[in-house]
């Protein structure tokens, strides 16, 4: 018996386990900017459930102005604080999703929720087509098929034709967009993960199918997942900003990014300023996010090596 | 000042009521506008009425096409930016973009200007009876169809049956409810066409310019696209829903121009359908020459666009905020009033249409409308709302704020105007959700919710807007309000039928006070509309909604 | 590989099937009543019910969904009992349908109780004329007649019982007696190229679509063969500069570029090349249907606005698969057999890193169509992308869901394209 | 001979000390490696995995990567310094003057390109020749290295021919332009015993005919042995000893390569009467290597010295160059060994017990899909992979069954349908007088649990989302074998017999070395104490030192527990040594069954005899017999008829009509002794009489 092994260790408290874990971020320069990108815009959110410059909603200055003292990044065409109306535009992506017909908000932003939604439906699918195989597989493998055939706006045009405008609309569409990628994704690491011997083990051992699906393979699978999930929220963001562009995203009145393009290109000989912010505000936090995905994926990768 | 060559004797021939109405003119007493809509309306011709008018008063027609000034030119094409849909029968036009491509080949039978008045045009001139329920319409002579076929009697009884017979399913069957049929329409010779209207109504030749009122070739089977017979300056190259419409010039027109050779100017005319935004910017880059009724947003975006030029026109389209008074808490007047006083109307003018426009009073009656009765433009006094609400609320024992949803559609400006309304109401103790939803959307619903904002469209005279909306035979139709009062219904039936201005414009004057003091509706500003079009186009015209008559526009090249 | 190619058909008809199902019953199914829609609220329940009855939607869902695939004039045959056709007609060019009874064209209509059988003259008018015998006697003893009626619908009258129906014209609803009591209207489904009418305009989808489609093509072909070389160069030179200066400026550019939604980007182009400078169109405007061919500079703004959005993905996930590709052990082989680096990259790593890119670029048409339908909507193009929108907008069912097939089959024939194109690209299937 | 000697050496290499840049400094993972190849000469370099052997191969021909450098000493190529070559120099040598086979051939070949390109264009590049003449030399290389359809092959791809036919193609490569010096990174280790045995025969076959300096790379001391003239012995980046393959193999003199070799069991030797010692502790990472010798620490004659002075490599009088300061002291005939590595005395196991496990006519078909338009349509004729054809054996309880064969041979198929992954398609089986044919969801817990495996890789035999703790007592809780309350208390007792600490609880997988893992796996598998494990190769993927340590673990816990256990491995070496029953299968058919001792002597199935010839030993002294199969294992699905094994029997002849007997009929089971058969057409006499494979060398 080895001298060094009956030294027994310290064992590291969950706080240490979890900086151990997050620690992984700082050793990439690319995850790190991306997580800088994100955590700003996260920490804008929170600021903004309890403070903005102004009332977002309320015109209180003179429309179009530029950037000025009072009005940090100007105002609208209405004469509202822009710069309010961004912080405030972060809240319905990120923070809280407004259930239709009452003012009640859920946390968790839109964006997140349609991203969870297809995580989630996503991983049940493809653990069972990867894991199960055979006619699961080829089962839901054609389902996703066709909804992956849906160009993805077009989809989005379907539903919201469909069951009209709504925050709860906007989630479902992107979860039913977004989940054939994940389920794919899932079915993949699933068919390689499945492979590994301590899945043999686990069924060696008689355990259950959901089991092995949940908690032998998903653990596994999560990194990939995080960083697909990560680039969801992008592609969300993305999304949300389109259909708010194309006046079929969240609702009036309050801000959303996208809408504050579509709102601020009509007025754009006026006041050009007012497309740049929202338009800086989504490419930065989708730029954030891809890095933050990237840097990941390739310290994860070399983490498991 | 020269003599007017038109004397009162020859006034008093067209009409007993015109040298009055001249000499009111001549004291001040009523505007050169309203003198002209007088004049006209009693059948006499456009030119001397304006020529009488310009005598009148030196003020400057408002609005009007500038005078052709220099040479004018020949040729050229004019490209527009406008929606296109399905095009059928005229009778049936539902929407105005539709008449602007069916104008161009047909015609109507009178003109109501960019400057509210209406005139003669297919017509050689009209005569009412004094109890204006006799009409009397002279067609104009020497007017040809472009096939060739003489204008005559014919074809306006034809039209007329195409209007009152329900098959046809046209709105002006509602329009003209006097007429209980073709009987009631006589051709008295190929030039003459006589009404007997069931009952009077002094609004008969603006209902002939109404937009479905183009007059159709006797022979017409149902479908303009496919057989494109008019009278009009241009004939229809192609007509695709969704793409284009493409029109060529008409040799034979029966318009000269100044130049002494036949309207119109302009060789083309191009329409090409794309939504606003595109619209904007094509005509900013130059590809297309004109954009169908610009927004408050493009009117902003092409303002001060070099080689544009934009002509705005006032009118009676708003954005009305209406309160449903069949449901709490609207059905309590001072709720009602205490929401209108809540309105700081300079401010949502501003913000909401940029201060194009003019401020309203709290009354269905637009300054554009030749009896509207000048008053006070009521301030923005939330304190007094606010005792008004409190009194409201002791009685009923609920706390203010007072929360009421205001439901609107993601239009022109209705956001704005409730997002500015939601602010200012906020002192006076309203709380106000906001419910704004796509326009279909809206429409869907737009007389059942309990307050919202309704777009409501031009129209010439205040007696034309008022029985559609606000009495109690309109409840189940356009009485989006449940509002009816029986004070207010029997000032209105007798406004209808009276002809004389300034008595119709005192009977306006208690109507107008009615519904400030407890109507159903508070609205803060009267839109402006404006033509956007290239600023080589010359003798173009701003037009209240937005029709395109360019029958004498030509191109500076 | 042929058992791929069959393999890859087979689940491309069955993943079409799929998507029309999904799409259909999303639609008709998940959209509520169409007849509040276009009704409005005041319309009565009979008024309603009776609309809904002329438009067939009493009939259950999958029945509707079979008439909308391929058509119902061959279930309505067999109630007639005469071949179903169309004709045009050669005043208005409008098809219309008619039984053929015994060679001569026929319609029925009643008028006052009366059944009139109407005969088609070769000019496409009809002569009237009293109709004789026909009637059936159903299981309830009532006499019933199946016939075509003048708007395009088998139907069935009840001697003595015309039903009330509401039927819609521009001035509102009208009631009408002697009307029939089944409807079904006939129509020839999609497959059979006959998509309906458009609620918006009237006119079958089918007319206003398929220029659409070419228009939309046309963007997509220029877009595509200058996104994709361009992107795969790109992608192919960071790849093998990995990590260098010149790598990182394409990486982050292009990272920015897809990051910048296309909304943003279409707008300033038109600001700066339409309105400002105005070198180039700012928008499509077709002021005749072939205008993108009279002027092909119409397309600039639009292409090279989805060129900035796509460019960036394609080229990223082309360096990806290369980086990978170049630091696979068969490269290393190439690289110790003394290969020169441009002969390693260009015999050795190109074909095998554009496996991967090519199947995601081929899946990646359907981001492309995406993108259109921005893009045509930003520029006013008339194309597909534009026509669904508008239609979705509407609620315009028949043309979202024509449209949306049409953009699904794209891009399921593109997938197939890029399976085949990898089958031949990897001889591991080529010779499997 | 002796001219080649004083020839100059083709390679020199000289104090080369080769680094990898990381972030925030660099580790040098290579040290202080010297030596040199003559022309005609096969050097071989041996160590264990991680020493840096295939590191300075790469360092030879510059292609270190981006972030590796060699940073002290000299490379001189035919006197030619190759440090700092770069650029256009460096291609000409490459592939030229130098060439290089390494270890997986399927990856080292593009599989996007005709195997003809590949190989022709090193001509048309380095040579400048036309494409047909180059073609023309490539089928004749092709040809040289006894690829069948050589002219054919060019037009191929890959993935159509075998590994062991790709692996000819990379040599034939090589060789075109007739190299100087020919690297060989463990050109055979991805291939079968029987597939290696004939490509090193090749390798030594050309050495002679082209004069080539070979360096070859392997961790496989009986490859060494078979292939090399000289050996040097690399251990944690240094040479630790370097000398002819007769003295590093009869006298080795320095302390890792004599633990080396007592680490492996020779063939032909058991448990009952060998051992194996395992060299304790483990190899210290690049970045932490003892200051002192780097052996050190596991070195059973370490001294102060050794800890505070790292030795040299030094030459001794008899040639051979140790670095070790004490070498002359060390007397391997001495050594004993210390406690902590004592090996478990093994008894002889009782074949006549009561058996455990019953099989009887066992088979496993799978259905494969054709690739016909009727077969994608489900319309033509269901074919079958016959993975296991009528599998019959006992295994008494407390014995060891050892199955032995190539890959594919249906071992692993074998077991996973005992153990109820795969449902059985015909035959019987009984575990403790239960049926087991069924899948394992039909199978009641107490069955299972009776019932455990242990699995090849290390890597992946352990889920790395949780830690040991808790993969080990999940067995425990889902049988609920131990109370909740104790469970800790038993995954700790049970850690504490795998020879790991109660510190091991809370690691996670990643935290542990392969062995660990192993041992964690066995842990596992041992949690719910199963009378019976399936071991499924426990051992292959393991550096030697460390597979000799997990033998003895399992060797201890059969004493212990006395459980009975299914053995795979294609090691026969092993196989032999662990197992006290080998079954012998080939194409799913068990060839060969009997006592251990009865297997490795004959009479032999001729498959079992050509199996044997071919495993390389570890001991440049031992004879074996020259038996070489040719062609490749065939399809599965339908397999040859009469004895599966006829195609490529090399002892068919003896029968009349050239064995004519082997492809119509199914060959009879001849009861050679007390449990011992074989499946075999020729007679046991004939069977009998054949020499013995291997024979020690009177030295």
């Amino acid at each position: 018996m080895a001298v060094q092994s009956m030294t027994t260790k310290r064992q590291p408290s969950r706080w240490e386990k979890f900086w151990n874990t997050a620690s992984i971020v700082f050793e990439s320069r690319v995850a790190t900017v991306g997580m800088s990108i994100v955590l700003f815009w996260v920490l804008v959110a929170f600021i903004s459930l309890f403070w903005t410059p102004y009332d977002p909603n309320a015109s209180n200055f003179t429309q179009n102005l530029g950037p000025n003292t009072t009005n940090l990044l100007g105002t609208d065409h209405l004469g509202r604080d822009i710069l309010s109306r961004l912080m405030q535009g972060t809240q319905v992506i990120l923070l809280k999703t407004r259930l239709p017909g009452s003012d009640i908000s859920i946390p968790g932003g839109v964006a997140i929720w349609g991203v969870l939604g297809s995580l989630s439906l996503g991983t049940l699918l493809g653990l069972n087509a990867g894991y199960r195989g055979g006619w699961w597989d080829q089962i839901i493998m054609q389902v996703l098929d066709a909804l992956i055939a849906f160009p993805r706006i077009v989809l989005y045009l379907v539903v919201i034709a469909a069951l009209g405008q709504g925050d709860l609309v906007v989630i479902l569409a992107i979860t039913i967009t977004g989940a054939p990628g994940v389920a794919r994704l899932v079915r993949s690491l699933a068919l390689d993960i499945k492979t590994r011997d301590y899945i043999r083990a686990a069924e060696t051992r008689g355990e259950s199918v959901w089991y092995i699906m949940f908690r032998e393979i998903l653990p596994n699978a999560r990194g990939p997942l995080l960083v697909d999930g990560m680039l969801r929220v992008g592609y969300a963001i993305f999304a949300i900003g389109t259909l708010g562009f194309l006046g079929i995203g969240l609702p009036p009145p309050d801000p959303d990014w996208g809408n504050m393009v579509n709102e601020a290109r009509r007025n754009i000989f006026a006041n050009q300023l007012a497309v740049i912010w929202p338009a800086v505000a989504i490419a930065s936090l989708v730029i954030g996010l891809n890095l933050f995905a990237d840097g990941l994926r390739e310290e994860l990768t070399r983490y498991q090596k | 000042m020269e003599k007017p060559r038109v004397t009162k004797r020859q006034m008093a021939e067209t009409h007993p009521a015109i040298p009055d109405a001249y000499d009111k003119l001549e004291r001040g007493m009523i505007s050169r506008r309203e003198f002209m809509r007088f004049a006209t309306l009693l059948g006499m011709s456009a030119g001397a009425a304006s020529f009488l008018a310009a005598c009148g008063t030196p003020e400057e027609a408002p609005g009007a096409g500038e005078a052709p000034s220099g040479e004018i030119k020949r040729g050229g094409t004019w490209t527009s930016s406008m929606q296109l849909q399905l095009l059928d029968h005229p009778a049936r036009l539902s929407w105005v973009e539709g008449a602007n491509i069916v104008r161009q080949i047909n015609e109507y039978l009178t003109l109501t200007g960019p400057e509210n008045i209406t005139r003669p045009y297919l017509l050689e001139r009209w005569e009412a009876s004094d109890d204006v329920k006799t009409w009397d319409l002279y067609l104009r002579e020497g007017v040809k169809w472009n096939n060739g076929d003489d204008f005559v009697a014919d074809d306006v009884m034809f039209t007329f049956g195409e209007w009152l017979n329900p098959d046809v399913g046209s709105s002006m069957l509602g329009l003209m409810s006097y007429l209980s049929g073709m009987q009631d329409v006589e051709k008295v010779d190929d030039y003459h066409v006589r009404l007997h209207l069931q009952f009077g109504d002094i609004a008969v030749p603006e209902h002939l310019f109404h937009y479905p009122a183009v007059v159709l070739h006797r022979d017409f089977e149902g479908d303009i696209i496919r057989q494109p017979v008019g009278t009009g300056a241009f004939t229809l190259e192609e007509y695709a829903e969704g793409e284009r419409a493409v029109f060529k010039r008409r040799e034979d027109y029966w318009q000269m121009g100044a130049d002494g050779d036949p309207l119109p100017y302009l060789d083309e005319l191009i329409y090409v359908s794309t939504d606003k935004d595109a619209g904007v910017a094509a005509l900013q880059s130059g590809q297309v020459d004109s954009l169908y009724d610009p927004r408050p947003t493009d009117f902003q975006a092409l303002q001060g666009a070099e080689g544009i030029t934009i002509r705005p026109a006032s009118t009676a389209q708003c954005l009305l905020g209406r309160m449903r008074v069949d449901l709490e808490p609207w059905d309590d007047v001072r709720v009602r009033n205490a929401m209108k006083l809540s309105q700081d109307r300079e401010k949502i003018l501003q913000l909401a249409y940029f201060g194009q426009g003019d401020l309203s009073l709290d009354a269905h009656v637009a300054p554009v409308h030749p009896a509207y009765c000048e008053k006070e433009i009521p301030e923005y006094d939330p304190e007094a709302a606010r005792a008004l609400l409190e009194e409201y609320a002791a009685e009923k024992g609920i706390d203010l704020p007072l929360k009421v949803t205001l439901a609107t559609k993601n239009d022109q400006a209705e956001p704005e105007i409730a997002q500015a309304l939601k602010e200012l109401a906020e002192p006076s103790g309203f709380d106000i959700q906001l419910d704004i939803t796509e326009p279909s959307g809206y429409w869907d619903r737009w007389t059942e919710v309990d307050l919202g904002i309704t777009s409501w469209t031009h129209r010439p005279l205040a007696t034309m807007v008022l029985p559609l909306a606000y009495t109690e035979e309109s409840i189940g139709a356009w009485n989006e309000t449940r509002w009816f009062d029986t004070e207010f219904e029997g000032i209105l039936r007798e406004a209808q039928g009276t002809l004389d201005v300034e008595a119709r414009r005192g009977l306006m004057c208690q109507i107008e006070d009615i519904m400030q003091e407890r109507g159903p509706i508070f609205n803060s500003f009267w839109k402006s509309v404006w033509n956007a079009t290239a600023s080589e186009f010359k003798n173009v015209k701003a037009h209240p909604t937005a029709y395109d008559l360019l029958y004498d526009v030509w191109k500076d090249v | 590989m042929a058992r791929f190619i069959i393999r890859s058909i087979i689940s491309t008809i069955i993943t079409m099937l799929l998507v029309s199902i999904a799409l259909f019953f999303l639609i008709e199914v998940g959209s509520g009543d169409i007849s509040v829609k276009i009704l409005g609220v005041f319309a009565t329940p009979e008024q309603r019910a009776s609309y809904r009855a002329q438009l067939g939607l009493d009939a259950p869902a999958w029945q509707r969904y079979v008439d909308w695939l391929i058509g119902n004039d061959w279930r309505a045959e067999r109630k007639v009992g005469y071949p179903l056709v169309t004709a045009t007609n050669p005043q208005t060019g409008e098809q219309g349908w008619w039984a053929d009874v015994d060679g001569q064209l026929t319609r029925w209509k009643m008028e006052e109780g009366q059944l009139l059988t109407l005969k088609r003259q070769d000019d496409g008018s009809s002569t009237a004329h009293l109709s004789s015998g026909g009637w059936e006697v159903n299981e309830e003893g009532q006499e019933v007649f199946w016939g075509v009626d003048t708007k395009n619908n088998a139907v069935q009258w009840m001697r003595g019982e015309g039903a009330e129906v509401w039927v819609l014209t521009k001035a509102g609803l009208r009631k009408e007696g002697d009307g029939p009591q089944v409807y079904i209207p006939l129509r020839k489904g999609l497959l059979r190229g006959d998509p309906g009418i458009s609620l918006q305009f009237g006119r079958p989808v089918a007319v206003t679509l398929v220029p659409r489609i070419r228009n939309t093509l046309v963007l997509a072909g220029v877009a595509f063969t200058i996104i994709m070389p361009l992107a795969l160069f790109l992608g192919i030179l960071a790849g093998i500069n990995e990590g260098k200066p010149l790598d990182r400026i394409i990486s982050i550019t292009s990272l920015g570029f897809t990051a910048t939604p296309e909304f943003v980007t279409g707008i300033f182009l038109i600001i700066i090349f339409g309105i400002w400078l105005k070198v180039l169109p700012a928008v499509a405007i077709f002021t005749s249907p072939n205008a993108i061919f009279e002027d092909p500079t119409l397309l600039a703004l639009p292409v090279l606005t989805l060129t900035a959005v796509e460019l960036g993905y394609v080229a990223r996930m082309t360096r990806a698969s290369m980086v990978e590709v170049m630091d696979s052990p068969y490269i290393r082989t190439a690289i110790i057999k003394g290969m020169p680096k441009w002969r390693v990259v260009t015999k050795h790593a190109i074909r095998n890193a554009l496996m991967a890119p090519i199947t995601i670029i081929m899946l990646h048409v359907n981001w492309l169509i995406g993108g259109l339908v921005v893009v045509e909507v930003i520029f006013g193009y008339p194309g597909l992308g534009y026509y669904i929108y508008r239609s979705a907008i509407f609620g315009d069912y028949n043309a979202i869901e024509a449209a949306a097939m049409v953009t699904v089959a794209i891009a399921i024939l593109t997938r197939l394209i890029g399976d085949l194109a990898y089958t031949l690209l990897n001889p591991r299937i080529r010779y499997a | 001979m002796s001219e080649l000697v004083k020839a100059p050496p083709v390679l020199t290499l000289e104090d080369v000390a080769i680094a990898y840049k990381i972030r925030g400094g660099e580790i040098e993972a290579v040290q202080n490696v010297s030596f040199e190849i003559n022309r005609g000469e096969t050097h071989g370099i041996v160590g264990e995995s991680g020493c840096g052997k295939s590191t300075v191969a790469w360092a030879i021909v510059n292609f270190l990567g981006a972030n590796g450098y060699v940073k002290r000493g000299s490379i001189k190529f035919q006197g030619q310094e190759l440090v700092g070559v770069t650029g256009e120099e460096l291609r000409r040598l490459r592939g030229d003057q130098i060439a290089m086979v390494y270890q997986d051939p399927m990856q080292a070949l593009n599989p996007s390109m005709r195997l003809g390109d590949q190989m022709s264009e090193v001509l048309t590049v380095h040579r400048g020749m036309e494409q047909k003449e180059a073609e023309a030399r490539c089928i004749e290389m092709l040809e040289r290295v006894y690829m069948p359809d050589a002219a054919n092959v060019m037009r191929r791809y890959p993935h159509q021919i075998s590994g062991g036919q790709q692996q000819r193609v990379v040599i034939a490569t090589a060789l075109l332009n007739n190299p100087a010096l020919l690297i060989m990174d463990e050109p055979t280790t991805a291939l079968d015993v029987t597939v290696e045995a004939a490509v090193l025969d090749l390798i030594a076959e050309l050495r002679r005919d082209f004069d080539t300096a070979i360096m070859y790379i392997t961790h496989n001391l009986g490859v060494v042995a078979r292939v090399s003239t000289r050996v040097g012995v690399m251990y944690a980046g240094e040479m630790v000893e370097r000398g002819t393959v007769e003295q590093i193999y009869e006298a080795p003199q320095h302390p890792y390569t004599q633990g080396l070799l007592r680490c492996v069991p020779k063939l032909g030797s058991d448990k009952v009467s060998s051992m194996l010692y395992p060299i304790r502790g483990r190899v210290p990472p690049p970045n932490n290597r003892p200051t002192g010798c780097i052996y050190g620490p596991r070195c059973d004659y370490v001294q102060d010295r050794c800890r505070n002075e790292r030795p040299k490599l030094r030459q001794l009088p008899n040639g051979l160059w140790v670095r070790c300061h004490f070498a002359e002291d060390i007397n391997p005939g001495e050594w004993t060994p210390s406690e902590d590595i004592a090996p478990p005395v093994v008894g002889i196991r009782d074949l006549n017990a009561e058996p455990i496990l019953k099989v009887n006519n066992l088979k496993k078909y799978y259905e494969v899909k054709g690739t016909q338009l009727k077969d994608v349509l489900g319309l033509g004729e269901k074919r079958y992979v016959k993975a296991v054809e009528d599998a019959s054996f006992k295994i008494p309880e407390g014995t060891t069954l050892g199955v032995v064969g190539e890959s594919g041979c249906g071992k692993s198929t074998l077991i996973k349908t005992l153990i109820g992954l795969e449902d059985t398609t015909e035959g019987e089986a009984r575990f403790l007088g239960f049926d087991i044919t069924g899948p394992i969801s039909e199978r009641d817990q107490s069955l299972i649990q009776e019932l455990q495996m242990v699995f090849q890789n290390p890597d992946s035999t352990m889920n790395p989302s949780y830690t040991v703790g808790q993969q080990i007592a999940r067995p425990m809780q889902l049988f609920r074998t131990v109370p909740k309350a104790e469970i800790r208390a038993e995954v700790i007792k049970l850690l504490n017999s795998m020879r790991l600490g109660a510190n091991y609880y809370d690691r996670l997988p990643r935290q542990l070395s392969g062995g660990e893992k192993q041992r964690v796996g066995i842990a596992r598998a041992l949690a719910s104490h199963p009378d019976l494990v399936l071991c499924d190769e426990p051992v292959s993927a393991l550096d030697v030192s460390v597979q000799a340590a997990i033998l003895n673990l399992l060797l201890e816990i059969q004493q212990e527990f006395n459980t009975t256990m299914v053995f795979i491995a294609h090691d026969l070496s092993v196989v032999r040594f662990f197992s006290d029953q080998v079954a012998v299968m080939y194409l799913g058919q068990i060839m060969e069954i009997g006592p251990a001792e009865a297997i490795y002597t004959p009479p032999y199935h001729p498959y079992s005899e050509a199996l044997l010839s071919a495993v390389p030993i570890p001991d440049p002294t031992v004879q074996q017999k020259h038996i070489r199969l040719e062609g490749s294992v065939p399809s599965a699905i339908d397999p040859p008829s009469g004895c599966r094994f006829h195609t490529r029997c090399p002892r068919r002849k003896l029968l009349p009509d050239d064995g004519q007997i082997c492809v119509t009929d199914t060959p009879p089971w001849r009861e050679a002794a007390d449990g011992h058969r074989i499946f075999c057409h020729i007679p046991l006499e004939t069977l009998r009489s054949f020499d013995p494979v291997i024979s020690q060398e009177v030295s």
